[in-house]
């Protein structure tokens, strides 16, 4: 909401500067295109402004026909005002300071002070802009407010009340943004304060973004609590893997130890907000866990060996009868060379990354599986969310779903066995009984068919969809009109794989998006799953028949990369089976698991931040992520590994770089063609668009 | 002759100049003290080692707020904080310091970080006798600068307990 | 602000009831009410506050977290929310339970310069509390509040729904007599009056 | 001049009250009136009337009425009866809505035909159960009268009329935050725009609002009846003031309540009708409600009661809650419990009326202990100049306007308080303004 649509542009006077502005801009932020800055406490570009805080408060006037100004008798708040045509503001007349002074010392006579041990001091708004613009005494000699200090509201975020100054961005955050209202003000006037229902646990899958906006430190995170001062960190940027939408984040870190994960800017990806798991989900940096250098089963127990002698032990044992199974961690450039080693290297084909109930067969899947990007579902006239759990696997969709919703009138249907939180502000919720997606689909496919008046033969009758879903008729014709009115987005996300009959459904919504002329999503859901399915990382056996061929013995030979079967695959026995059988398994990780227990040589892996590296996010958004911080051991990032015992299989150049692995990827994928360290944008560089069936 | 007389001019008249100095110097005070076993009284604001103050009441004054670190130009100063409790309780208020540690190799002893220290935690005193045998030793650690120094009970107190940091309880 | 004392250690904080563990004691009545309700306003949100009025009913003069958490529930809105509407209103019991009888005593401004100060000394002295306290024996809740508004009456003191001035030691007396063998609560009847004004006759019935 | 007794003339027969006894004394004559006028007819006979909004700002009525779109685009209208009666020293809606119920109701209905009301909200503060009581009862009737709900009196028009209780909020009678309680939210003001600060356009539910006072409404009727011109008259010997006010006057007088004049009433003359001063010579005077500046004895005597008039004295009409206070009344301690309301019922939404009310409330408590520092007077002057002008709303300058006026008007009296530790006003202990 800092610009309301500009059509077009109005005249204004910013000290004595002409010059001119989308009509309707507010102040605030009109001022910036002069470089000057109004102190601002409550407002926030992309919430709603309140003007609360009253930090923003300018003089401004309005031109007389005769040339003269004539200046409105109170000063205004810059976040609240919009500016029209000869509007004349003043940010820096001895009355403007005089009221910032004013409104600073309000807001300091019951604030603590306490900034030497307070998380947020060192990039404080509050105290920049004391020093910019504050007195430098108090005149205050009553007793402070006083409030229960470092009270835990949350696993993650810690409240003090007493530094609170009722700004109301955490409040507006959760209305306006997250969606769950959990926080809201209780009492009034001076013993207003911003708490959950009782001051009972925070709730929310995006808490960590109050923290974040909180220009103060009354809400500070539980988990960075005293681990370090601004001054201490050193940043870096990165990139979140924990799911698929491939968050920019900062990472900040202090002595070679990541200490905190903050929201970065990619105004085509998260804009600048995190969730949860993000930014509070990467404790295994540091984690004690942690694997440090190669080991080599003997008996019963692991014995340290040195990377060759563990490249020989793997070079001997593994051949035409082995596979690789990949989590969702590893870089394209691993990919790459995991794909490279196993082919030229051991001569099999035998990879796969993913660990879905059902895997389809190469004729079964979607062509196409993101045809709209993250940042377009907010400009959709309708946004069918089908058998996603959104906050949960992407929680980046969610907000940007949400903020359709809340700021385009975008129409959200939801339609899901369960509850989502998505349901909360669902226009119309499909909710069906459990395992019968596929009779949705199917009954919504009629419904479109019908509406369009083709032929309907071959379908259930809406009372069969009714008796199998629960979902009414009239429901499914309103989404089927929904969807016809046109700019609609069917989302799904790769879970639906782990429905009923999922190639079915999938077949008959991307029939309802043909039709209709929707745009048909299937996110990915892992860190780089997308990358994987953009470089084909499932060829050969696919991950339940590898398990299986295990189990049964037809394998000689199972490499895990970044995978745990025992907690990833839908059937933990098939995997313990697996497990079990398999003669020789080679176990590369960040951290040891149980699947380490079956292993006979453990690789210690690099986790995404200690080395170079691209991931694909769900809209096939290739990003680059630099080393940020340093392996505690002797890790390897996993495309070392595989170049380096691939050049011991089979005397070769090896790779000495992660760019040139990207230039070779590029080379030889033409969706990647873009994708080079030399041509990536700081945004990220969307897949080229490449013949449709080429990854099949 | 000629030699005796150069000897005279060039050795012996030094020599007796040398020694009338010394001779003209023996009535005066005495300048030079003996090292070790004196020690020469230092200037009232002479700044060398550093000590970790503790108000009466026996709590550290350090709240590990890591400013000196910020204001250390040499870059010396680590400091690791980390929550009191009410059963471990080391300073007054919510934080502490778990490390501290100056590499003295560093330090310019410019005193900084006594400046920029908001509770008076960290003074630098006058004890110069700062040689070692071992690199390892210049790292001085929170023990070694919580150690007490002479003179520190005839202090005026410095950043007096108040306001919010006071001690809860 | 009490809140905080009731919360265990950080490990052990407590979670806000899921809506299916929620105990609901809204009587058939009050629902009618609330229906009532909804056809005055464009939105549930709009209920808020005669929503709370029912449950200051139905909960017996005090909003506790239960009663808040109700109205949330009827009303689908997140129990913050309702919480923070609660908390903003001085009429709403909130922060601790009331009396049988809520004796509030205006001393603002006018009735000040006609002597309510005096009145309210006599009237902790009486009963024995201070202000925002109830009697032991449960039957009488002192409070100040701000302009009652009827300045012409001053002193003035307002119990339940009915406005009691200019009262002296003599007719406080003769006040707390009578309400003292009243049986009814008045705090639960001025809650049902605010409720029975804002629905009128029920629609549905 | 003497009363005149226009709203308040039957307000002593109980038959008035009930829809018989209303009709009887020539109700609802000008909503049959109303009905066959044109809209904008009525809209120009309130122009004519020169009415202007009775809750305290003086706002010209015919703008809000004629603000609200001429046709409608989809949205409901809204008619909200602010009855958020809760400035100290004010009680005329209160006894409007207890005796003269129906002119509420017919008032609130003309404006709904005049600017296609859909539905009309009466917002009555929590505390006023009798007056709310009598308006259900006269809203029931009305509607089994059909002077409410469907097709009122065969004109094919429809207008629905709700009580919605307040809760215990001063802030709330502030017309935005009223909305904002309405619409179930905490009663803080919500955001004006400087080219539509009126809720005209974008009010309740973002529909456009119409929102008046009551006894603006209970102008309206007798408006419509004996014509805008005729109401012109009233109040003539005004620089902008027409027709007349009820001021509600308390304090140190012999007969407090209610009494209705017409503009251009001197303040002695009110203070006559309520049977002069009790207990000791006048001292001072809060003539508009606790937000209005104090004036001392000599200005009393030559206040004139009109919106203009007033600012002569340096001081405002306001709500017309008149509190005339005795000879032995310490300002100080007065302004300490002002001080106080203020603190209480800030809102807390912006910063200087949040801080700065509770900041003053602090001095003011200290002083009034006996603990007063010197340059009290003047931080106290420094904070209220902070507050006036910076808030989001009127409330933070209702609350700056009398404490600055007080030091203004008697500053030996805070000097003499924070130089002694007691006040300069010998009896003032006997009467114990401060517990």
């Amino acid at each position: 909401m800092a610009t309301v649509a500009a059509t077009d542009t109005v005249n204004i006077v910013i000290n004595d500067v002409d010059l001119q502005v989308p009509k309707g801009e507010l102040v605030v932020e009109a001022v910036k295109r002069l470089g000057h800055e109004i102190p601002i406490f409550c407002y926030h570009p992309r919430m709603k402004p309140v003007g609360m805080c009253r930090m923003c408060l300018v003089e401004v006037g309005f031109k007389q026909p005769d040339g003269s100004v004539r200046k409105m008798p109170k000063p205004q708040a810059g976040c609240t005002l919009p500016v029209s045509e000869g509007m004349v503001i003043y940010t820096d007349t001895e009355m403007v300071h005089r009221d910032r002074k004013g409104v600073l010392e309000f807001l300091l006579i019951n604030h603590p002070l306490d900034c030497p041990v307070c998380d947020r001091g060192g990039e404080c708004p509050l105290q920049n802009n004391t020093i910019f613009y504050g007195p430098s005494t108090s005149r205050y000699i009553d007793i402070k407010r006083h409030a229960p200090k470092a009270f835990p509201l949350s696993e993650y975020v810690t409240l003090d009340l007493e530094r609170c100054i009722q700004c109301g961005r955490c409040v507006r955050f959760t209305e306006e943004i997250s969606g769950d209202a959990q926080l809201a003000f209780r009492f009034r006037g001076a013993a207003m304060q911003p708490s959950t229902f009782k001051l009972t646990d925070f709730d929310s899958k995006f808490s960590g973004n109050v923290i974040e906006i909180c220009p103060v430190g009354a809400l500070t995170s539980s988990k960075y609590r005293f681990r370090a001062r601004p001054w201490d960190l050193e940043t870096s940027e990165g990139l979140c893997l924990e799911c698929g939408n491939g968050c920019n984040v900062w990472l900040d870190h202090r002595a070679a130890k990541l200490v905190r994960v903050n929201g970065r800017t990619n105004e085509a990806i998260n804009e600048e907000w995190t969730c949860d798991k993000g930014k509070f989900g990467h404790d295994y940096y540091n984690s004690s866990k942690r694997l440090t250098q190669p080991l080599r089963r003997e008996g019963d127990r692991f014995v340290p060996v040195s990377w060759g002698e563990a490249y020989a032990e793997i070079a001997a044992h593994l051949g035409a009868k082995s596979a690789a199974l990949v989590g969702s961690t590893v870089s394209n450039e691993g990919l790459f060379c995991l794909q490279k080693l196993f082919k030229d290297g051991f001569g099999s084909e035998n990879i796969d990354h993913r660990w879905t109930r059902t895997l389809p067969a190469a004729g079964e899947r979607v062509a196409k599986r993101h045809e709209s990007s993250i940042a377009s579902l907010e400009h959709k006239k309708t946004v069918l969310v089908f058998g996603a759990d959104l906050a949960n696997s992407q929680p980046i969709v969610h907000l940007r779903v949400r903020k359709g919703w809340f700021l385009n009138e975008t129409r959200v249907v939801v339609a899901h066995s369960q509850t989502t939180d998505a349901d909360s502000f669902a226009n119309l919720l499909l909710s069906c009984k459990p395992g019968s997606l596929d009779d949705l689909a199917m009954g919504l496919e009629r419904a479109v068919a019908e509406a369009q008046k083709t032929d309907v033969q071959g379908f259930a009758s809406f009372k069969d969809t009714e008796k199998t879903t629960s979902v009414k008729e009239s429901a499914l014709r309103e989404v089927a009109a929904m969807l016809l009115e046109g700019n609609a987005s069917i989302v799904c996300t790769a879970s639906i794989y782990n429905e009923n009959k999922p190639v079915e459904t999938l077949a008959a919504l991307a029939k309802i998006a043909a039709a209709t002329g929707a745009e048909f999503n299937v996110y990915a859901e892992g860190g780089n799953d997308e990358g994987a399915m953009a470089l084909g990382v499932m060829t050969g056996r696919n991950t339940h028949e590898i398990l299986q061929d295990c189990a049964m013995g037809d394998l000689n030979a199972l490499w895990l990369v970044g995978a745990d079967p025992l907690t990833l695959h839908p059937s933990r026995r098939l995997a313990e089976d697996a497990l079990e059988a398999v003669p020789f398994l080679v176990y590369q990780g960040l951290l040891e698991c149980e699947a380490m227990g079956y292993a006979s040589i453990v690789l210690p892996m690099e986790a995404p931040g200690e080395h170079d590296g691209t991931y694909t996010n769900i809209e096939g958004r290739v990003q680059r992520m630099q080393q940020a911080v340093k392996n505690p051991g002797d890790g390897k990032p996993a495309w070392r590994v595989f170049s380096e015992l691939l050049v011991r299989i089979k005397p070769g150049r090896p790779s000495f770089s992660a760019k040139e692995i990207m230039d070779e990827i590029a080379a030889t994928h033409p969706a990647f063609a873009e994708a080079t360290y030399d041509k990536l944008e700081k945004e990220g560089t969307p897949l080229k668009p490449v013949i449709e069936n080429f990854y099949m | 002759m000629k030699g005796q007389a150069q000897m005279y001019r060039d050795v012996v008249k030094p020599l007796l100049a040398g020694f009338g100095i010394t001779a003209k110097r023996l009535g005066r005070k005495k300048v030079t003290i003996q090292y070790p076993e004196e020690l020469r009284e230092q200037y009232p604001r002479t700044r060398w080692r550093h000590f970790l103050t503790r108000y009466d009441s026996g709590l550290e004054r350090c709240i590990g707020c890591s400013l000196c670190a910020g204001a250390c130009p040499a870059r010396c100063i680590y400091v690791e904080a980390a929550e009191n409790t009410d059963q471990e309780r080391y300073s007054p208020g919510e934080r502490y310091a778990v490390r501290y540690e100056i590499n003295m190799l560093r330090c310019i002893f410019c005193g900084y970080c006594q400046d920029a220290c908001p509770t008076g935690a960290i003074v630098l005193r006058k004890d110069f006798e700062l040689a070692n045998y071992e690199r390892s030793q210049f790292l001085f650690t929170k023990e070694m600068l919580l150690e007490e120094y002479p003179g520190q009970n005839l202090e005026p107190h410095k950043g007096k307990m108040q306001g919010t940091i006071a001690l809860k309880n | 602000m009490s809140d905080f004392l009731q919360l265990g250690s950080p490990n052990e904080r407590p979670r806000a009831p899921r809506l299916d563990e929620l105990d609901l004691k809204f009587s058939d009545q009050a629902l009618a009410e609330l229906d009532e309700l909804y056809s005055h306003y464009p939105d549930k949100k709009s209920c808020i506050l005669p929503g709370l009025w029912i449950a200051q009913r139905e909960y017996g003069g005090y909003l506790n977290g239960e009663a808040i958490a109700e109205v949330a529930y009827h009303l689908k809105r997140s129990y913050a929310e309702v919480e923070g509407v609660a908390t903003f209103y001085s009429m709403y019991n909130t922060v601790h339970a009331v009396g049988k009888h809520m004796i509030e005593v205006c001393t603002c401004l006018s009735c000040q310069v006609c002597g309510a100060y005096p009145v309210a000394e006599y009237l902790k002295k009486k009963l024995g509390v201070g202000f925002g306290e109830t009697t032991e024996d449960g039957v009488f809740t002192l409070h100040e509040v701000e302009c009652l508004n009827a300045c012409d009456r001053a002193p003035v003191l307002q119990v339940g729904s009915s406005y009691h001035g200019p009262v002296d030691e003599k007719s406080i007396d003769a006040l707390l007599e009578n309400l003292r063998a009243q049986e009814e609560s008045t705090v639960i009847q001025m809650a049902n009056d605010i409720v029975k004004v804002q629905t009128g006759p029920l629609k549905s019935k | 001049m003497a009363e005149y007794k226009l709203l308040l003339e039957h307000s002593d027969d109980t038959a008035y009250r009930t829809l018989d006894g209303y009709r009887k004394k020539g109700g609802y004559k000008a909503l049959e009136k109303a009905v066959k006028m044109e809209r904008q007819a009525i809209i120009d006979e309130v122009k004519a009337s020169g009415l202007r909004g009775r809750g305290g700002a003086g706002f010209p009525t015919w703008i809000k009425w004629n603000g609200l779109p001429k046709e409608k685009v989809g949205k409901k209208h809204y008619v909200v009866c602010n009855a958020d009666e809760g400035e100290p020293g004010t009680f005329k809606d209160k006894q409007l809505m207890e005796e003269t119920p129906f002119l509420l109701v017919e008032g609130m209905t003309i404006a709904g035909f005049a600017t296609q009301g859909d539905a009309g909200f009466i917002y009555i503060r929590g505390e006023f159960i009798d007056a709310a009581k009598a308006l259900r009862a006269a809203i029931d009737e009305a509607y089994a009268a059909g002077l409410l709900g469907k097709n009122i009196l065969g004109s094919g028009r429809d207008f629905d009329l709700y009580i919605h209780m307040g809760a215990g909020s001063y802030e709330c009678g502030e017309e935005s935050a009223l909305m904002s309680s309405l619409m179930g939210e905490r009663g803080m003001p919500r955001l004006k725009f400087p080219h539509a600060p009126l809720p005209t356009i974008s009010g309740l539910w973002d529909s456009p609002t119409l929102i008046n006072n009551v006894e603006t409404y209970t102008c309206v009727p007798f408006i419509v009846n004996k014509g805008g011109e005729w109401y012109q008259t009233l109040g003539a010997a005004t620089k902008n003031s027409r027709g007349t006010k009820i001021f509600s006057v308390s304090g140190h007088v012999n007969k407090p309540g209610n009494y209705e004049i017409e503009f251009g009433t001197t303040l002695n003359e009110l203070l006559e009708m309520s049977g002069g001063m009790k207990g000791g010579k006048l001292k001072a005077c809060v003539p508009g409600g606790s937000s209005v500046p104090i004036i001392d004895a000599e200005m009393c005597g030559r206040a004139v009661l009109g919106y203009e008039e007033m600012s002569d004295v340096k001081s405002m009409v306001g709500s017309g809650g008149c509190m005339f206070l005795n000879e032995h009344t310490c300002i100080v301690s007065f302004i300490w419990r002002t001080a106080m309301f203020y603190a209480q019922e800030s809102c807390g939404k912006c910063t200087p009326c949040r801080e700065g009310t509770k900041w003053m409330l602090q001095i003011m408590e200290r002083i009034v202990a006996g603990n007063g520092q010197p340059g009290d007077k003047e931080l106290l002057l420094e904070v209220c100049s902070q507050i006036d002008g910076r808030s989001f709303c009127g409330l933070g300058d209702a609350a700056a306007w009398p404490v600055a006026a007080a030091i203004r008007v008697f500053p030996e009296e805070f000097d003499y308080f924070i130089a002694n530790g007691k006040s300069m006003v010998k009896s003032s202990k006997d009467l114990m303004l401060v517990p």
